[in-house]
This record gives structure tokens, C-alpha cells and sequence, in this order.
């Protein structure tokens, strides 16, 4: 325990609350402990995430708290984990899964596109599936081919899914908590560059579900004029960097908008803000060709494209295969990037 | 030491009560109440009168394509008898006969034939899913349901169906795992009817059974002729007990015929001779089982015609109220419904802008093709 | 037999060959034919493309003539049937795997994403996998659930793969044959709904390779003033007839694109035009977000925002769940809703 | 009729040659020329080092993550000595010996590791694929090569390796039926190493042998020691002679321990005691086949000495060529090199726009970050 904080902007809480400074890896083994503890129906599942508490230590420890029942080392098969996870959500329990990688999240497409997205809508409202699966993702932890993927399109595309990519320890904790109560079936990415970036301090108690953030509306972190500046998870840290020193350098002032939800994609606060700038950047991780910033060039064109001094920039990983490590930073947008992008859209 | 033989399990029992003309073995033969035995006569009898009714339906257009139950009707019905009624009925897209059994409303099945998702509502309370169109992917989830009954220390069982074809599926194989690893009271019925629609059971795996493959998993398989309702009450009941105290999984193939078309989109003249066909009229689960009956003073010869009556009439009151149903469902707008639990505001305003047009214009006919 | 033609537009041809009249799917299976016989590393695969002739008669007769070694009915089983594609394309063969439906392509989704779209970048250019999957997609004929979905955003978004959607027989015949030839693996998605609407000649003899159109490239099918129309398979056969009418009924004059190649896509030759037309409207069957319409709408951002002089416009269905059957023409982009997106353009 | 017995494959043989102390069976010795036991010898010896000398450079920071070899030498080595130079080669990403064996080049392993694609360069002619890193996602890919092979009408032989573990994905059991079904001349090569990561084997399946999954494909399953290098020898020779002669697939468990982390990345005390590891020490693949040649004059005491220094002088010379190499490979720009045959304009556009930016920065280290 390290203090006491209103953590309003991350979070949505308004009550104070016991915290202590985690990373965002210790922020979800917490969430987990904390829903776990709440509610009997939770449980989490997947490889390793027994004894060996996860292999990014997500869920060190719960096992031994929580048993072998509600912590579930399952064998080696995703469309097993998600398969089952469906099933047990129609059997009324709410299955944590976590895929070991995103980039294996691809053996169980078919269970989550064809099923855990429409099975809300294939009984009329009927049966929920309340399957929160998490995926480490995204580069920048030197890892092997298939591990550095960011492909949030794939799930931002298939209807019925929600997608929340968190930015921070707190907003973990928080939207992953939020993620697990919810009815609907929702992908948590995890950008694992983050993992053990930065610490913050998080809530070590449990809060009612009001205190926890509504899943869907972006948040305005920074109110500027010059330029709209869109980010969420990973990119959006480098981001405040890059606008942080290109305040400084160039005395730009910008807005900066976070997504911790990007499907459903809240594009109306986005619009607003560059309804008043003028001008936007979209930063991400994935590659160019229909990342979400295509979505967000899109739709701000079809409601604001007369308010706009610059087209809209999208800084983004180029249309290639994901290289492996030795080329992962060259690949990914970073803070350099990011600000040229910035200054090149301002000075349009 | 050199080379020794490790010991794998290996039995697979065969099982039939009543052969193909009706005789029934006595010490096997299962004491059904007669009420039951004549519920269970009507409701194969109704399912292969709706079949024959929807296909004329989906002839003339009036709903789309479905996947006829015909020749399978014991092979459904002895399995789910064997169930209760709050056991979980993990379901294919061929179990016509074992729906009708839990409860299934005809107009429901034309509504949902017919394209219409209010067909397929379901509150969760009824103990089963819906319709599963990708081959096996439901085995996943009747071992997760099975898991999660374990879980919450009630004694439900989940009876999960899938044909020959879909033992292929790596979904099959995950959720034998999973079910062996977890123990989970699953029933996992294998309707082998021998064609995965033009692919023969022979092509489909080199396997010699496909029971046999419950071995891989650590769980007892059991073939059983399943166009013999008693035979298939047996096995499904022995496995049933099992999972039910506490023992796991088993899988349990169903030997059967698919008579009929794979689905109305389907044309067998195109894979398979009517010579392939003919020896299973021979062993039609109907008339097996009425012989049965006869010979049991169950039925007496006049039943038979009164119960084909009565369910055509019934079938035929049930078309009338589909279309009565699907005639107010005209709008469709209700495609933007159940997408979240909360409509996110950009949903919102799509569903203004498709209304919208859509008041102005009538454009859900085929005319616009 | 039915005549002589020359075929530029949808094919590229510039020899006169012996056509008859075909359906799309009957063009499917001359095609295959000729490729079966042209090359015997050229192998088909599938569910019931055998003795069935494939459940659309795509590949009817084909194994009488080639023997089933070449034309194989496999294990109900889509990443066996890919993942072994691979296989056989690594050890010499052309594989030409269909998948029944694109909706259960799902279950094959991580053997294209982790090996067809990466082994020649995986091997540094070493070892392609020459694989064609033709996928029936789309909605418009009557089908079950995961029978008409428009996800061609999954692959597109996939770096490495070329992703061809055809317009008409000839085209697809053209385009089939060219894929097969093609040294990079091909995601086919033949729009079922035209698999029978209308015939067209299509050549009864094989050609020589260059006589094939080139993989990537937009095709100008229409040069008008007034606005730019994208669209491709199914789309684009009602796109035609909005167009027409809206020529005849409102003097409208478009220029129309075909994208027979939705990845790589050729977004030079539509922001060429749009700075000719200073309008833009991209018919999809997919619905809105994160359609290839939204890509379009992004680069015409970066490349001709100044050109611009209405926003460009996403005609598409709406971002949920493909329906079942009794609202599949209402989901679905209609002529009425083609011709209100255009002159909605024109309009501005 | 009632109950009977279906008839159902259920031998597994399990193969032992040389004992643990170095023992041999004489009537199973395969007749080996003692410059290939030297040779293999020499390869074990050489894994193992590199094993331990990429470990150092993991641990410095010169490579990323990799998972060794260590304990499984004889495991790979023997079954990859049953194979010919032309045949198939189909591996996962632990198989270090094996490669070492089909000729390697060490500095292109550290090359690869430490992030460069050149690493895993490959024409097509070596016949062999590059790591596979989704798990069991290879054995597909050699079903499918093997069955080319057969359709060419050659007589080469695919052998593919996989863990434990592997045996529970989807891609597995498609791999095997396919290769049921069209007798492709595959071998399956499991390596039960005991654990998936943290997960021991007997959580990974209720089966009671790996080797039984065979049946439930129609192909045999064999047992070995997995540390036995004769027996893995025979063990494939027997399955790699099958496929050869047109008799189909084969697949075999070759029982073995995994003696180090799973992965540079991971942290075996979490889960396992070293209590678990001690007694397959005894068991070490490498002493039990010193011993062997010992005891049959192929080596002299000496001899093992000499190995190990040469071999760590090979690689003490690999590690600078990889160095020298990686240097050369700064430029980020082959990133867009195959990513189709002919880069399309869109993309040609991008190589401009990002290598426009990567000359005005340093941009590919770490710092940013
Ligand atoms: C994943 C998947 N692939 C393909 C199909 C198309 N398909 C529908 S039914 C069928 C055959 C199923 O055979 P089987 O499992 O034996 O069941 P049966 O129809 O004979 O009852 C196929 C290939 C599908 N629905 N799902
Ligand atoms: C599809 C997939 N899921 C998860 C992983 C992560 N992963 C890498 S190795 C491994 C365990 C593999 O165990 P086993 O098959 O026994 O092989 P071993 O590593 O023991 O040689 C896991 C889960 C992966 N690489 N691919
Ligand atoms: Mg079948
Ligand atoms: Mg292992």
C-alpha cells in the first residue's frame, strides 16, 4: 500500500481508495484477485496461468488463493479455451481466458467470431456469453515471430465483440474489472511493451461497479487547439511524449484523445475535438491498411471533413509482416515518428 | 526389455435390443412406461411428417434450406430420452426429432428456417442452445457447460450432438480433450449416418470405429445400432449414469442412415447410388420400433393412422401460425437489436439512417437482386 | 461454343479465343479445368469438390476427367485443408483448396495468417507457397447463418496476402487463372450471389500467361465527370445499374472502378480520378466499419482531400451482425441505396 | 446379438535398446558405421554447447529468446539419422540437434535469434521448413508435404516434430487424419518431453499414451526411449522404412525429459521441483551413448575431450561471424523485402516514405522506447 488517491481520469472513480504503485502486469494479476474474490462465477483459464501464475506473471499467485478449480492450467488448444469459455458463460459462469499471444488468438477465430460475437444476437437477447478473453499484444518486448503482432482490426471488425486496449496500470485495473462485469463478450488487448514500463498507483480494494468506467466512451486526457492527437495503449505513452516535447520545443498545444475502447469505436468525441482543431493525427501500432485510424480518417471525413485545415495523418507501422525484433522498433511508430507526424499536420 | 507391449485400452461394446425386424433382445430390453413409449412413438412419427411437410415448404420458397432428420429419428430420440429434462441439449442443425422431444415449437423451427431470428430465442432457462452451424464447434461448448454444471456441484448432464463428418473438426478433438482432462458430464453423440453430405464415412478418417476415438482422450466409447431407439436409450443411459455420478465423459456412435438429402441445397443423385440407399429402408427406426410396440400391445394396428393424423393436423395448424408470425415481422429494423447489451451511439445513428431509407423505400423483397 | 470475342476490359485479352456463354460458376470450373490441364502440379481440394462436383457444381465433372488424386474430396476439416495446401505447395504442388464458406474459413484463419501469408517472408523470399482458396462469400442467396457474411477485411488487413473479389464470368475466369499462376498465395472470394445471375462469353481455350490481367491494378470501366464510384463483386453489378439510372434519370456522369484486387490496392488509379471528379462514393456489401470503403476513404484523405469537393461516401450495410435470411436484402446496399448515395455526393 | 465386442486396434510397442547405465540389447543393435556414431556423437556434443553458449549470449542481451535442446538430443538425433539426406525435414522450434545434424550453420541459428530474418533463409532445396513457432500448426504442413511427395511419385519421407503438448491442438488431429486418410508417408515424431511449458503431461490428456492417438487415425503408434538414441534409431527406421514402401504414416512417442527452462523466457521453479529433473539426470542421452561407444571401442576416453574442445572452437568462430553479420544487417529496410513477388505501387510508396525517415534517424534501438 502506498497511499490514497481519486484517480478520476483513468478510472471514472469518484470515491478514494487504498492504493499501491503497480505495473500494469501486477494492476491485472490485482483485478483478477479482486474479481475473483467478488464474484464466485469468475474464473480464469488458459496455459500456464496455474502455477506458473501466467508466463507474464498476469496471474501470479491465484491459483494457490483460489484453487485449481476457478485458476485453470488447460491443455494447449485456443479454440478448446475459448470453446469452453463459451460454454461455461451459457452455464453461467464468467471466464477470464487468456490467450498466451494475440498472434494465437487466430486458432480460435471461428470460436470467437462465431459464436462468442453473435450468440447474444442469435438467441434475441437471450443468452449472454460474459467472456472477457485477454491478449498480450503488440512489439517491443524482443520476442519471437508471432508475438509482436497488433491486429485489433480483426476483432474491431467482427460485430458484437467489444475491444478495450488499456494505456496504463490503473486504466488496467480498472477497464479489465469493468471488462469482467460486463454482459458482452469483450477482447482486452494488452499492450505487453507496457507491462513493466511505469508504475501508478492502483486500487488494492475492491469498488462498486459505478466506480468502475463505462466501457466505450474515449477520453480527453489533454485539452489543446492546434491539433487533435488520437492514440490508446502503447502508441498513446509514446505519444504524450512526443506532444509533450513538441509543446515544449514548438509551443503546439494539443488535444489528446485516449480509446481505451475501440470497438464500439466512440468517434463522436473524436469529431468534436476536431471539429474545434482543425486538424488530427491517429496514432498506431498496427500496420497502415485498414488500422483503426483508417476507421477514424473515415468517419472524419463523412462528419467533419469541412472543418479540416490538414488531412487527417495517420501514424502507423507500414503494410509488412511484422519483422522480428532486431527491426520491431524501426517498425513501430516512436516518439521521432509521432512528433513529425504532429508537426507536419500543424504546419499543413 | 527390448520391444514390450504397452498396455492401451481398447473395448469398444457394440449394442443392439432390437434387431432389424423388430425382435427385442429380453434381458436388455429397458422398462419404459407405456405412456412414454407411445410419447416417443408420436414424436418420431411427427418429426418425419414435418420433415416431409418443410420440404414442400422449401420447395415452394416459403422458407430456406434446412437439414432433414429422416432415418435418424431413433438415434435422437433414445439419446435425449435418456436425458432429463434439466440436462443440457447441446444441439447440431439435424436434431429435428430430438427438439420436438424438448419442447420445440414448429412455428419456431419455420420462422427460424424462414430467416427470421425470433425463431431461435432463447432465455437460457431452457437448458439448451441453438442451432450450430459450424461443424463440431458446439462439442466445445457442451464440454464447457458440462464443466461449469461440475463447477456449481449440480448433477446436470450435457448430451452434446454432431455427425461422422464432424469428428475431423479440431474442434472435436479439443473438446474431447478438454472433457477428458476436466472430467466434465458430457454425452458426446456421434450421429454417424455415414456421409459428411458427399463424403462417406470410410473417406472421412482411417479410424475402424468412430467410437474408438475416445481412447485418445482417456474416456470409454461405445457404438450402438442407432436405428434402434432401445439400444441407444441403453448406451445413452449407461453413459448418462456415468457422467452423471461423477465418472466423465463417454462418446457414444450411433450407426444410422441419412435417407434423405444432406440439406434442401443438396442433390445425392450427384454421389451415391439409390442401391447404397435401399437396405436401411430395411431398417427404418419407425417401423422397427412400431413393430416392437405391436408386438407389445403398446400400440394396436389403428394407432398408427390416428397418430398421423393427429400430428399432421397439428403440423398444419403450426404453418399457419409461422406465417401469421412472419408476416408481422416485416421490418427490419430489428437487425440493429441484440448487437450490445447498450446500443454505443454510433449504432444509434445507424439504425436512424438504415430506418430511415428503409421507410422510403420497400427493399426487402429479391426484386432489387 | 458461342462465338468469338475480344474481352480487354475484364481480362486483358488481346488474342481472340473460342468462347461460350457461362454463368460465374460455370467459368469457375471451365477455368479449373484448363488450369488442371495446363499444369499438373494444379491440384483441387475441399469438402464434396469430388464426386459432388463442390456444393455450387464449381468443380463438376472435374474429377472424372483428373482422378482423384487431383480433385480431392478431404476430412471435413478447413485447417487441415489449408494447413496441408501448404504443405503441398512447399513440396512443388498449386494447390487450389476451396473452403465451402467463407464463414468457415475461420477455422482455417491461423494457418493463413501464420504461414500462407508469411513463409516467403519467413524464408526471405526463398520458399513461396503458391496457394489459391476460393471461398464462396457474400449474401444474397437465401443461405444459413455464416452463409452471407462480406469479411474480406480480415485478409485484406493481412500483409502478404493478394485478396480478388470478380465482377462477372469473364472475370473471374481471367482472374481464377491468373491467381493459380500466381506466385503468392490468393485469397479468392467469388461473390455466390452472381454465381448464377447472368452469363457472359467466356474463353473455352487456355491462354498464355501474359494474355492474363495483371494481379492488382483498378480497372476504369466507365469515365464520367461528375463523380467516381468504387465498387467490386456483387456490388458492382448493382453499382452498374444505379449508375445507368442515375444517368438516364439525372443526366449523372460517373466514373465507375472495379477492384478486382481489393489488396494490394491500386488506390492510385481511384485518387486520380477523384482529382478529376472532386467526388467519391465506395460501395461495399460489408458493413461500415473498417470496410475496405473506410481504406478508400483514408487515402483519398492523404492523397486528394484538396480535390475534394463533397465528402467521400461509404455506401455499405450497417455494422451488425449479418442477418439471417429474411433481412438480407435489407442489409445489403441496394440500387436505390446506390443511386441516393450518389446523387446525395453530387449533391453536396 | 445384444452386447458384443467390437474388434479394435490396441498394440503399442514400447522400444528400449540401450538400457540407462549403457547397457545395449544385442539382437536390436543397429548395425551403425562407427564414423556415423562418431559423427552423431559429435553433434550431440555440439548441440549441447551451443545450448549452453546461447544461453550466455540470451543472457547478455546478443539474442532473444530460444528454446534449447538440452536433455533431447538423442531424441531428435536418432530419428533424424533414420531419415535421408532428401528427406523431409519438418520442425518446431526446439529441434537444435536435429538441425545441427542436416547442417546448420550456427551463426544463422544466432542470427535468427537475434531478430534477422536472413537467418532463416531457405531456397526449397534443402527440403526442409523453417521454425514453426504456432504449436503443432507443422504437422499440417507435413502431412501436406508428405503427400506431394507421394503424388510426385518419389520416395522421400516427411518427418515432422512436435511436443506433448502440441498433441492437444486442433492442427494435430487434422495433421494425422489427413494423413490417415491419404496414407501420406509421414512420420509423426512426438517428443514427450513431460512438460508444455508449466504443464505436465498428464494434465495435457487423459490418454493414457501419446502413442495410442495413432489408433484413433488408423496408423501405429510406437513407444521409445527417448534417450536412447539406438532406439530412437530403430523406432523410426521401422516407421521411416513403412512410409518409404507406400504403407502410410507412422507416429511414434519418443519419451524424454525437458532438462532446461522451456524458454529463455521462462521460469521452470515456478512450477517443477528439482526434485522432478534429478532422476533423468541419470538418464542423460548424451553419457548413456559415451558409454555405449566406450564400451564398443568407437571412442576412447580421450576422445570426448577432444570433441568438445573442437566444437567450442566451431562455435567460439560462429559467434563472431553471426556478430560480423548482424552488423552488416543495420539497415531496417529489407523489412519490405518479400512481402509479395512484385512489390505494388502503394507499398513501393511506403519503402520511400519509411526509409526517408530511417536515413533522417537512428531510430532502430531500444531507446525510444
Ligand atoms: C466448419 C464448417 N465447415 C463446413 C461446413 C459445411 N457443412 C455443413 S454440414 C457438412 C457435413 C457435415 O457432416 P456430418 O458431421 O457427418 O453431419 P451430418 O450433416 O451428416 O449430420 C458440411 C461440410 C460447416 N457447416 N461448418
Ligand atoms: C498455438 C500456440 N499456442 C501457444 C503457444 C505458446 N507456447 C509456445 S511453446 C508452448 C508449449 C509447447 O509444449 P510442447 O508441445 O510439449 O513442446 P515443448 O515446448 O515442450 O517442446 C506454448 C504453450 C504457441 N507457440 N502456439
Ligand atoms: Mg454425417
Ligand atoms: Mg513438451
Amino acid at each position: 500500500m502506498c497511499g490514497v488517491i481519486t484517480m478520476a481520469k483513468a478510472t471514472q472513480l469518484t470515491q478514494d481508495v487504498e492504493t499501491s504503485e503497480m505495473t500494469m502486469v501486477e494492476a491485472i494479476c490485482e483485478a483478477h484477485d479482486q474479481e475473483l474474490a467478488r464474484d464466485d462465477r469468475v474464473m480464469i483459464m488458459g496455459e500456464d496461468v496455474g502455477w506458473d501464475g501466467g508466463i507474464f506473471r498476469a496471474t501470479d499467485g491465484l491459483v494457490e488463493t483460489y484453487g485449481e478449480d476457478r485458476v485453470v492450467d488447460t491443455p494447449l488448444a485456443e479454440t478448446g479455451i475459448i470453446g469452453t469459455a463459451v460454454g461455461l458463460a451459457i452455464n453461467g459462469m464468467r471466464p477470464v481466458p487468456e490467450l498466451q499471444f494475440s498472434g494465437f488468438s487466430y486458432q480460435a477465430f471461428h470460436q470467437i467470431e462465431s459464436h462468442l460475437a453473435r450468440f447474444r444476437k442469435r438467441t434475441q437477447g437471450g443468452m449472454n456469453v460474459p467472456v472477457t478473453i485477454r491478449m498480450p499484444y503488440g512489439a517491443g518486448v524482443r520476442a519471437l515471430e508471432h508475438h509482436s503482432e497488433s491486429r485489433e482490426t480483426y476483432w474491431i471488425h467482427t460485430p458484437g465483440l467489444t475491444v478495450v486496449i488499456p494505456r496504463s496500470p490503473q486504466q488496467t485495473w480498472a477497464y479489465l474489472k469493468a471488462s469482467i462485469r460486463s454482459e458482452d463478450p469483450v477482447v482486452f488487448l494488452e499492450p505487453k511493451a507496457l507491462y513493466r514500463k511505469f508504475r501508478e498507483p492502483v486500487p488494492e480494494e475492491d469498488v462498486d461497479t459505478d466506480q468502475l468506467p463505462d466501457i466505450g466512451p474515449a477520453q480527453v486526457l489533454e485539452e489543446g487547439e492546434d491539433v487533435t492527437v488520437v492514440a490508446f495503449g502503447h502508441m498513446l505513452y509514446r505519444t504524450r511524449q512526443a506532444v509533450a516535447e513538441l509543446e515544449e520545443e514548438h509551443d503546439i498545444s494539443a488535444t489528446v484523445i485516449d480509446l481505451p475502447t475501440v470497438s464500439p469505436l466512440d468517434s463522436e468525441t473524436i469529431v468534436d475535438s476536431v471539429e474545434d482543431t482543425g486538424r488530427c493525427v491517429v496514432v498506431q501500432e498496427a500496420h497502415r491498411t485498414l488500422g483503426i485510424a483508417s476507421e477514424i480518417s473515415a468517419r472524419i471525413m463523412d462528419e467533419a471533413v469541412l472543418h479540416l485545415e490538414a488531412p487527417v495523418k495517420r501514424v502507423t507501422a507500414p503494410d509488412v509482416q511484422t519483422p522480428l525484433l532486431a527491426r520491431e522498433q524501426a517498425y513501430m511508430p516512436d516518439v521521432p515518428r509521432i512528433k513529425e507526424g504532429i508537426v507536419e499536420t500543424v504546419d499543413f | 526389455m527390448p520391444i514390450e507391449q504397452v498396455d492401451t485400452p481398447s473395448e469398444i461394446p457394440y449394442i443392439q435390443i432390437l434387431d432389424q425386424d423388430g425382435n427385442v433382445d429380453e434381458e436388455l430390453e429397458p422398462q419404459i412406461p407405456s405412456s412414454d413409449l407411445v410419447d416417443l412413438y408420436r414424436t418420431m412419427v411427427k418429426s418425419r411428417k414435418f420433415d416431409e411437410r418443410r420440404m414442400k415448404l422449401q420447395r415452394q420458397g416459403r422458407i430456406g434450406t434446412f437439414a432433414p432428420s429422416h432415418g435418424q429419428e431413433a438415434a435422437q430420440l433414445g439419446s435425449i430420452y435418456a436425458t432429463r429434462d434439466d440436462d443440457w441439449f447441446v444441439q447440431s442443425y439435424r436434431e429435428l426429432t430430438a427438439n420436438l422431444w424438448r419442447g420445440l415449437e414448429v412455428e419456431d423451427d419455420l420462422l427460424y428456417a424462414a430467416g427470421y431470428e425470433h425463431g431461435m430465442e432463447l432465455t437460457g432457462e431452457e437448458n439448451q442452445t441453438p442451432i450450430a452451424i459450424p461443424i463440431a464447434s458446439q462439442t466445445c461448448h457442451a464440454t464447457g457447460i458440462a464443466w461449469a454444471s461440475k463447477l456449481k456441484g449440480n448433477d446436470r448432464v450435457t448430451i452434446t450432438y454432431f455427425g461422422d463428418g464432424s469428428t475431423s473438426e479440431g474442434d472435436f478433438h479439443e473438446a474431447m480433450n478438454f472433457a477428458g482432462v476436466f472430467e466434465t458430464p458430457t454425452v458426446f453423440l456421434c450421429q454417424n449416418n455415414q456421409w459428411a453430405i458427399s463424403v462417406p464415412r470410410e473417406r472421412q478418417t482411417a479410424s475402424d470405429t468412430l467410437a474408438q476415438k475416445a481412447h485418445a482422450y482417456g474416456m470409454p466409447g461405445i457404438q450402438v445400432d442407432g436405428n434402434d431407439i432401445l439400444g441407444v436409450y441403453h448406451a445413452t443411459k449407461r453413459a448418462v449414469d456415468r457422467a452423471r455420478a461423477g465418472d466423465g465423459p463417454t462418446m457414444i456412435e450411433a450407426i444410422t442412415y441419412r435417407m434423405n438429402v444432406h440439406t434442401t441445397a443438396d442433390d445425392p443423385t450427384k454421389y451415391r447410388d439409390e442401391e447404397d440407399v435401399e437396405p436401411w429402408r430395411e431398417r427404418d427406426p419407425i417401423d422397427r420400433f412400431r413393430t416392437y410396440l405391436l408386438e407389445k400391445d403398446v400400440l394396436d394396428e389403428g394407432d398408427h393412422d390416428t397418430i398421423e393424423e393427429e400430428v399432421t393436423e397439428e403440423i398444419a395448424e403450426a404453418v399457419e401460425t409461422f406465417e401469421d408470425k412472419a408476416e408481422e415481422l416485416g421490418d427490419p429494423e430489428d437487425m440493429f437489436d441484440f448487437a450490445y447489451s447498450d446500443e454505443p451511439p454510433y449504432l444509434a445513428q445507424q439504425r436512424e439512417e438504415f430506418t430511415d431509407y428503409w421507410d422510403r423505400h420497400d427493399v426487402w423483397g429479391d426484386h432489387h437482386g
